[in-house]
Parts: structure tokens; C-alpha cells; sequence
């Protein structure tokens, strides 16, 4: 089979991997707090996509019961239904975590990590 | 629909590299804004409506000004 | 050459994930293997067993209910612990906030 | 009736959670009182739910009464409710104590806040532990990471904050790497409960390896973060050291062991035995424990902060655990749980006794012990218990702790590992050492004129006897858990 | 913000925008959405008010106290429906089993404890989108 037709067929899945990756060497690589928030989010977003992607079907519709169907063609509600559960739950540690980038700020005076390490060597712990 | 899956697709890889090269914070989340709603218009596509509906809600929405809102306090730019 | 040593690793790894995905069972229509008797379950006898329409409601309210009990305790979660952070003000000698 | 008590204990401990904040406008000790009460409650349940499955059989409970293939399923077996009863017993002790400390960092107004997210992590870690969902898992493994992280920075010092946003950041990796595995296991199945996922796995492994093979990789990376095994424990130090005393014992006692639970779990449940160890995954796993089992010592001697100590000393301990896991034997995973309980005890007893220590001098330098044994000789009694049942001396559970997994280590004919633990045992020697040295035989002239101690209170006391005890009860007659542990493997 | 214009329109936007939201969760078990997208959306035109006429404002409209409850309000109901069903003697969160209404499918006063869950998600997530909102802009210096 040609690679290209592979490639289209499997985007959504080749999509969700990158931007699992893409958000994975964010947070690796990037020293700015917020930039590593950023990062766990595009991550997030690549698993979900990959987990809608796995209940797509190629000429489903919604699986909403409408007058005057008959028969249809539905596709995988499940992953709908965890992913709903799954967003919320992202956007719940992103506050966390930005709330602690707040926090952070006001008693360092910086939100690059390689700062707060240098700060944090800096200062004798005192208690 | 096949080619507007994959523009998609190809435009969400982009913005998130996009987001990761840029040095303004600002310009980052609102990049990031954009790609929430692609992403809900990619969910959109599969034929999640109801995630759509809350990714473009709580993704797009929420996140983005909760974002604004730390970076008012904090720093614009990342060194 | 530590950045790109870096990206060299993640671009090995994105080919590793995507050659496995070639091989796995990714063709969307109904012969997935996900798409299996509990599916059709669902979307056979959803509306008689819960009474709702949408079917993603129903796995959502009905079927995986304690799931989104988890979740809402989640975001309960998320708010105590956001109040445990920023809740109490700091003393005045704890900021230091370098206005450049 | 008794099938419903595990969901009861659960609405229980969620209802306690929700209603801190009304009560607590009436009396903050009425509150204090009635969690008391409810977690002994819950206690007196978790055993009447073991006695329960171990005489008559699993609980099997199904949510909304659909079959388990469409709804959620709780499955409480012997393992399920022993390390309930190990979670719900802990968490009793380390609450009594925590009713009585209320120096470290956390300030009154927080204190309700510090029950609520006490109450929630019980919650999960009830949850995680009944539950036979892997979704469903998921959602408690998130509740718990962001509790965790939050009884860590609840402290009103700066160094919580970098730490623990350390911690929530890896936490989070992990969980997404979890979620991830669960996609891939969801593609070739379709099903999310344990039981069934497992009768698809073990067929479907010849027609679709590739799946299988990466959820196993990203599940266990992303409980090796969680659970801090050796080469992801980075966050482990700083997050331990920097907590409230209460939180350390707990994050360090339940909270860690509560993701190698889910590891094992996954491990002998979903994946089963020969497959994960046909991947190659049990050697990595052995070697990760033993570089844990001798890094984090080598650490641990290096360290000037008493907590930090404590912390690395966790990493090495989880090496252990590891360890008794990867040998894939009956013999090996009758020592890792073994080691579970002790270490659990263990360390709670460490890092409640050096609560003490702080709660009098405000310091945590391991320098400044030199007479502590005459001002607290209780607490510091029970630190020298525990420390030589870390280090693995006779009549302390640590020591058959090391006995057992030496045992498995030698059935394995893995010798290397002999001489590993050794090492360790060594290692752990030269840090544990020094302090009760310094604590019992030194004398400081400068403690001996201040007279006026302060006085400890009883709530804080009693926790660390009790703890002590059980330390060497179960250190002389080991069989009241060998008992029970062996009834959990035999039925698992 | 001291801009007439930006003012009316958001009050006049702000009621179309609740009345989305309140239709979404109550639609949820018949149409695309539920208590998160509805939830959120109610969480978001409280989160415009704000931006718009000041937090100060806003805490008047949505004060702690109110915030504390709802909290509360939302897991409440849903452990209420759930231990329903355990006195009636069926596993906790049983639907129609333990006699909740079915109704007739297609209808918004149909299915059980599907729309009751629904509110309570809407609650919980409105509540907490705005007082997180709320905290994070808060001035926590004294």
C-alpha cells in the first residue's frame, strides 16, 4: 500500500502522538513555568485525540437517537464519554499548577526554573 | 472531509510547535486559544459534538483567560 | 548540542510510536475491535435501560456515573487545593517581587 | 448488607470531606471529633469487609446493578481489603497525631482545608484500592496526585511551592502516560474492566503485540514516576522534606505504596505474569530496584536535612519493594507486600518521631541530636526502633522484611541481589547510626540545664507508641501477617 | 473597564449566554452537550461580568458564601441520588431500576436521574470555573 494513503488513514492517531510528544519535550526542555503548563496541556490534548480517534467510524453520525432514524450507523460513545471526564480533570491541575506559578512568583520574584534553583541554592534554609 | 481532517490535523502540529518556539507568553496562550478551537472543530469532525462543545467551552474559553489572568501577575516574557 | 540531542530523541521516539500505529487496528468503521458488544450494547438498549437519547449522556450519567463522581470531586479538589495556595495573604515581608 | 459496605465507606469518607468547612463553623473540635470517629467507623468495616471476603468470597459490586461489561465494578478481594485495612489504620494513627501538631507550617485557618484534602485522598486511595476499572482508576489516581501535591503546599513557607510544583508536573506526565496506555489496551478490547481486559490481552497477544507492548511501557513509566522508582525519584526528596510532618508520614508511608499497588495490580491482573516478563520488563524492573536500593542510600548518607534523609531513604526502601515485584515468584511478591506494611509502619513511626523533634527545636538538621534521648526519650525510642528496623535488625519487622525477600532473592538464584541487600543494609547502617549514637550516649550540657521541657501532647505521643508496638510485634511474631499475606496470594 | 459600549453589550449578551447554557444542561440527555459544556458556559458569562465590571462587583453577585455552597450543592446531589438507591436496596447511583421516572425517551423531563446529575454537574462546574476564576485574580498581598 502507498505510505502517503497510510499516513491519511491514520492521521488522527499520528496527530495524537506528535502533540503527545510535542507537549512532552515542552515541558522537558523549556525552563519557564508557564511555558511547562502549556506543555502538560498540548499533551492532555494529544491523548484525547487519540482516544476520539479510536471511537471515530468512518460514516457514523453522533450517537443521538433522532426522530426517524432507523438503523444508523453510531459511532463508540465510550471514548466520548471518558474524554468528557478527561478535560475536566486537565483543566483542574492547570489552575493548580498556575495558582502554585502565582505563588511562586510573589515569594521568588521569578518563574524561570533555572532562576529558582540558582535563588533556592542561594538561600540557607532557615528553620 | 478526509483533506480537512488532515489540514487539521497538520495545523494543530504547527501551532503546537508554534507555541513552543514562541518567546512571548501572550502570543503563546493565544496560539494555544486557536488550537483549542481547532480542536474542538477536529472533535467536531470525529463526531463527538459533546466534546466538542466542551473543549470550545472550558479548552478555548476558560483555560485561556485563566492563563491571561496568571500572566497579568506574573512575567510577559520567557529568557 | 544538548537541545538538539534532545529533539533527535523525540523525533526517534515519534517514529517508534508511529510505526507502531501502522500496525495497529486503526481502520474506522464498524469491524474495530473496540467497537464490540458492549457498544452495541449501549447504543441498542440506551434509551430503553436509561431513557436518554444521546447515548453519550447516558454512559456518562447512567452507565460510568461514579466516573463522573470522581470527576466532580476533582474540581472539588481543585478548588481547596487552589485555596490552600493562594488563600491566606502573605505578610508583607515574604514578597519579593523584582519590578525590572 | 455487607456488599454495600465498601461504597459506604467511600460515600462516608467523601461526605466528611464535603462537610468540614459546616462543621468547622460550629467547632473546629467537634470536627476533629467526628472524623475520629468515622475513621475508626471505617476501620471497624474494613475488617468486618475482610473477614468477610476471606471466609465467604469476593465482594463483586456492580454500580447502577449493570453487568460488568457495560457499568463500573468494584471487586473487593483479599488483596483489595487487607491493604485497605493497611490504608484505613495508617491514616487512623497519622490523624491522631496530626489532631495534636499544629506547629509545622500550617496555619488555624488552613486546618479545615488540611481535613478536607485528608479525608478526599482516604477517598481515592479506597477507590483505587476496590476498584476493577481502569478508567475508573485513572480518575482516583488524579484525585490522589492533586491532594498529595496539596498537603505539601499547604504549608505557608516558600520552599513547598517549587517542590511541589515539581511534583504536580511529573505527576502529571505520569498520569497522561497512564491514560495512554489505557487508550492503547481500549483500541484492541473495547472493554476498560480488569477481568475482561485481561481474557482479550492473553488472546490478543499473538495478533496484536504492538499495543500490548506499548501500554505496558507507558503504564509502568508512568506509575515508576508516581511511585518514585529509582531513576524517576527526583521529586521525591524535595516534596517529602518540604511537607508538614503529617504529610511526609503520610505521602511517604501509603501514598507512594499506593501507586506499587496499582503497579502490581496491573501487573499480575491485567497483563499477567509470563507476558510482562517475556517483554524483558521484570529485568529492567530488577535492575531500576537494585541501582534504587543502593543509590538512594549513597544519597541519603549525604544529606544534612533530617527529612531529606528520610526521603532518599524512601527511594532505596521502594527499591526493595521493587525488587520483591520483579522476581515474578510467589515467594518474591510475598516480600514485597511484607515490605509494603513494615516500610509503611516504618516510616510513618521516622517521620512522626522527627515531627516530635521538630515540634520541640524547630530545627531539622541531622547535627543537633546530642542528648535528645534524655528530653524525649518516648520519641526517641521509637526513632531507634524504627531506624534499626530499617536497617534490618533482628526482632524488628525490617528485618523480616529483608529475611523473606533475601529467601526469594536466593529461591530466584538471582545471588547478586544477595550481596545487594547487604550493602544496603550496611549503607542504612552508616546514616541511622550516628543519630541514635549522638541521641543516647552523647550528652549536651547545653539540654541538660534547660529542665523546662516543653510538654508534648498526648495526641501526639500515643500515635508513635502505637506504631512503635506494632513495629516489633510484627518484627517477633511475623506469622499474624505472613498469615494474611499468604490468604492474599493464594486467592489473588 | 469605563467603556459604555463594552458595558451594555455584555449586559445585554450576558443573559443570552446563561439561558445557552441552562438550556445545554437541561438538554443534555437528548442533545449534544450536558453539565460540563453547560456548566461551563454559565462559568464563563460570570467570568465576562467580571472582566467587565470588576471583581469587586462580582463578589457582590457571586459572594464567597454563595461560591461555598454551590461547591457543596453539586457533589451533594449527586451522592443524594446515588444513596437513593441504596435505601430502596439497589447498587448506589441505579437509575431506573431503583423507580426513578423514565418519562418518554426524546423528552426533557425523561430519563431518570440523568438530568438531576446533569444539574448538579452544571452547578459544580459553574461554581468552580467562576471562584477559581475569582482566586486567581485576587490581590493576596495585605
Amino acid at each position: 500500500m502507498n505510505i502517503l494513503e497510510r499516513i491519511v488513514e491514520n492521521i488522527n492517531y499520528l496527530g495524537g502522538a506528535a502533540l503527545f510528544l510535542i507537549g512532552l519535550h515542552t515541558v522537558v526542555t523549556h525552563t519557564n513555568l508557564i511555558k511547562k503548563i502549556i506543555g502538560i496541556n498540548i499533551m492532555g490534548t494529544g491523548v484525547f485525540l487519540f482516544f476520539i480517534a479510536i471511537g471515530n467510524i468512518e460514516g457514523g453520525t453522533p450517537p443521538i437517537w433522532l426522530e426517524g432514524m432507523e438503523n444508523p450507523i453510531f459511532v463508540n460513545p465510550v471514548p466520548s464519554a471518558l474524554i468528557l471526564t478527561g478535560i475536566v480533570v486537565s483543566v483542574s491541575v492547570t489552575v493548580y499548577l498556575l495558582s502554585l506559578v502565582i505563588r511562586i512568583f510573589q515569594t521568588y520574584g521569578t518563574i524561570d526554573q533555572k532562576e529558582l534553583a540558582e535563588i533556592m541554592e542561594q538561600e540557607v534554609p532557615h528553620d | 472531509m478526509q483533506l480537512f481532517n488532515v489540514l487539521l490535523v497538520v495545523f494543530l502540529v504547527v501551532c503546537a510547535i508554534a507555541v513552543e518556539r514562541t518567546k512571548d507568553l501572550l502570543s503563546a496562550i493565544i496560539i494555544f486559544s486557536a488550537y483549542s478551537l481547532m480542536m474542538s472543530l477536529l472533535w467536531l469532525i470525529l463526531k463527538a459534538p459533546d466534546v466538542a462543545l466542551t473543549e470550545a467551552a472550558i479548552g478555548a474559553g476558560v483555560t485561556s483567560l485563566l492563563f491571561f489572568a496568571v500572566i497579568s501577575k506574573t512575567k510577559r516574557y520567557e529568557k | 548540542m544538548k537541545k538538539i540531542l534532545i529533539r533527535i530523541v523525540f523525533i526517534i521516539l515519534f517514529f517508534i510510536l508511529a510505526g507502531g500505529i501502522f500496525t495497529m487496528p486503526t481502520s474506522p468503521d464498524i469491524s474495530a475491535p473496540s467497537y464490540n458488544d458492549t457498544v452495541r450494547h449501549y447504543i441498542d438498549n440506551a434509551v430503553e435501560e436509561t431513557g436518554a437519547t444521546n447515548v453519550v449522556a447516558a454512559v456518562v450519567a447512567d452507565y460510568r456515573a461514579f466516573d463522573t463522581l470522581g470527576e466532580t470531586v476533582v474540581l472539588f479538589t481543585a478548588i481547596v487545593a487552589v485555596g490552600s495556595v493562594l488563600r491566606v495573604p502573605l505578610k508583607k515581608d515574604e514578597v519579593e517581587i523584582h519590578h525590572e | 448488607m455487607i456488599s454495600q459496605l465498601p461504597i459506604i465507606n467511600l460515600v462516608a469518607l467523601l461526605l466528611m470531606a464535603i462537610m468540614v468547612p459546616f462543621i468547622k463553623k460550629i467547632s473546629f473540635r467537634a470536627t476533629l471529633w467526628l472524623g475520629g470517629i468515622l475513621l475508626i467507623g471505617v476501620l471497624v468495616s474494613s475488617v468486618f469487609i475482610f473477614i468477610h471476603v476471606a471466609n465467604v468470597g469476593d465482594i463483586i459490586y456492580h454500580f447502577g446493578d449493570y453487568e460488568s461489561f457495560l457499568g463500573i465494578e468494584f471487586k473487593v478481594d483479599p488483596f483489595a481489603s487487607l491493604f485497605t485495612l493497611f490504608v484505613g489504620t495508617l491514616a487512623f494513627i497519622i490523624y491522631v497525631y496530626s489532631s495534636g501538631d499544629k506547629t509545622e507550617g500550617i496555619e488555624s485557618p488552613e486546618f479545615s482545608r488540611y481535613y478536607v484534602l485528608y479525608f478526599l485522598m482516604l477517598f481515592a486511595m479506597f477507590g483505587i484500592l476496590y476498584s476493577n476499572d481502569l478508567f475508573n482508576t485513572y480518575v482516583f489516581i488524579e484525585i490522589i496526585s492533586l491532594t498529595s501535591c496539596a498537603i505539601i503546599s499547604i504549608k505557608r513557607k516558600k520552599e513547598p511551592y517549587p517542590a511541589a510544583f515539581r511534583y504536580v508536573l511529573l505527576n502529571e506526565i505520569g498520569s497522561l502516560s497512564f491514560l495512554f496506555g489505557i487508550a492503547m489496551l481500549y483500541m484492541i478490547s473495547g472493554h476498560l474492566n480488569i477481568d475482561l481486559l485481561a481474557n482479550t490481552i492473553q488472546s490478543g497477544w499473538t495478533t496484536l503485540p504492538i499495543n500490548i507492548i506499548f501500554a505496558i511501557v507507558f503504564m509502568t513509566v508512568g506509575l515508576s514516576l508516581k511511585a518514585a522508582i529509582f531513576p524517576f525519584h527526583i521529586w521525591l526528596p524535595d516534596a517529602h522534606a518540604s511537607a508538614p510532618s503529617t504529610s511526609s508520614a503520610i505521602l511517604s508511608a501509603v501514598v507512594v505504596k499506593i501507586y506499587i499497588l496499582v503497579l502490581i495490580k496491573l501487573i499480575l491482573k491485567v497483563f499477567g505474569v509470563e507476558l510482562f516478563a517475556s517483554l524483558g520488563m521484570d529485568t529492567v524492573l530488577l535492575i531500576f530496584g537494585g541501582a534504587g536500593m543502593i543509590m538512594g542510600s549513597i544519597f541519603a548518607m549525604t544529606q544534612k536535612d533530617l527529612k531529606r534523609m528520610l526521603g532518599y531513604s524512601s527511594v532505596s526502601q521502594i527499591g526493595y519493594i521493587v525488587v520483591g515485584l520483579a522476581l515474578m515468584s510467589d515467594l518474591g511478591l510475598r516480600s514485597a507486600f511484607f515490605h509494603i506494611i513494615s516500610h509503611g509502619l516504618t516510616k510513618a513511626a521516622l517521620f512522626l518521631s522527627v515531627g516530635i523533634v521538630i515540634y520541640l527545636k524547630k530545627s531539622r538538621s541531622v547535627k543537633g541530636f546530642e542528648g535528645l534521648g534524655f528530653q524525649i526519650p518516648i520519641a526517641m525510642t521509637v526513632f531507634g526502633i524504627a531506624a534499626f528496623s530499617m536497617i534490618g535488625i533482628p526482632l524488628t519487622s525490617g528485618f523480616i522484611a529483608k529475611w523473606n525477600l533475601g529467601i526469594a532473592v536466593e529461591s530466584a538464584s538471582q545471588y547478586i541481589f544477595l550481596g545487594v541487600i547487604v550493602i544496603s543494609s550496611l549503607l542504612n547502617a552508616m546514616y541511622y547510626l550516628p543519630i541514635l549514637f549522638a541521641a543516647f550516649l552523647k550528652d549536651n550540657p547545653e539540654h541538660q540545664e534547660k529542665v523546662s521541657i516543653e510538654k508534648i501532647p498526648a495526641a501526639m505521643l500515643l500515635p508513635i507508641v502505637v506504631l512503635g508496638l506494632s513495629i516489633l510485634l510484627i518484627g517477633i511474631y511475623p506469622n499474624l501477617l505472613m498469615q494474611l499475606i499468604d490468604l492474599v496470594i493464594a486467592r489473588l | 473597564m469605563n467603556d459604555t459600549i463594552v458595558k451594555s453589550i455584555t449586559r445585554l449578551v450576558i443573559p443570552f449566554v446563561q439561558v445557552y447554557g441552562i438550556f445545554i444542561i437541561l438538554n443534555g440527555h437528548v442533545s449534544p452537550g450536558g453539565g460540563f459544556s453547560g456548566g461551563a458556559l454559565l462559568g464563563t458569562s460570570l467570568i465576562l461580568y467580571t472582566l467587565v465590571f470588576g471583581a469587586i462587583k462580582a463578589k457582590h453577585k457571586f459572594s464567597h458564601k454563595a461560591s461555598e455552597i454551590a461547591e457543596s450543592g453539586g457533589i451533594l446531589i449527586f451522592v443524594t441520588v446515588g444513596l437513593i438507591a441504596i435505601f430502596v436496596g439497589m447498587p448506589f447511583l441505579t437509575n431506573l431500576a431503583a423507580g426513578f421516572p423514565a418519562g418518554s425517551a426524546g423528552a426533557i423531563l425523561s430519563a431518570g436521574m440523568i438530568p438531576i446529575i446533569m444539574i448538579g454537574i452544571g452547578i459544580k462546574v459553574a461554581s468552580t470555573m467562576i471562584t477559581l476564576f475569582h482566586k486567581l485574580i485576587e490581590e493576596v498581598i495585605q
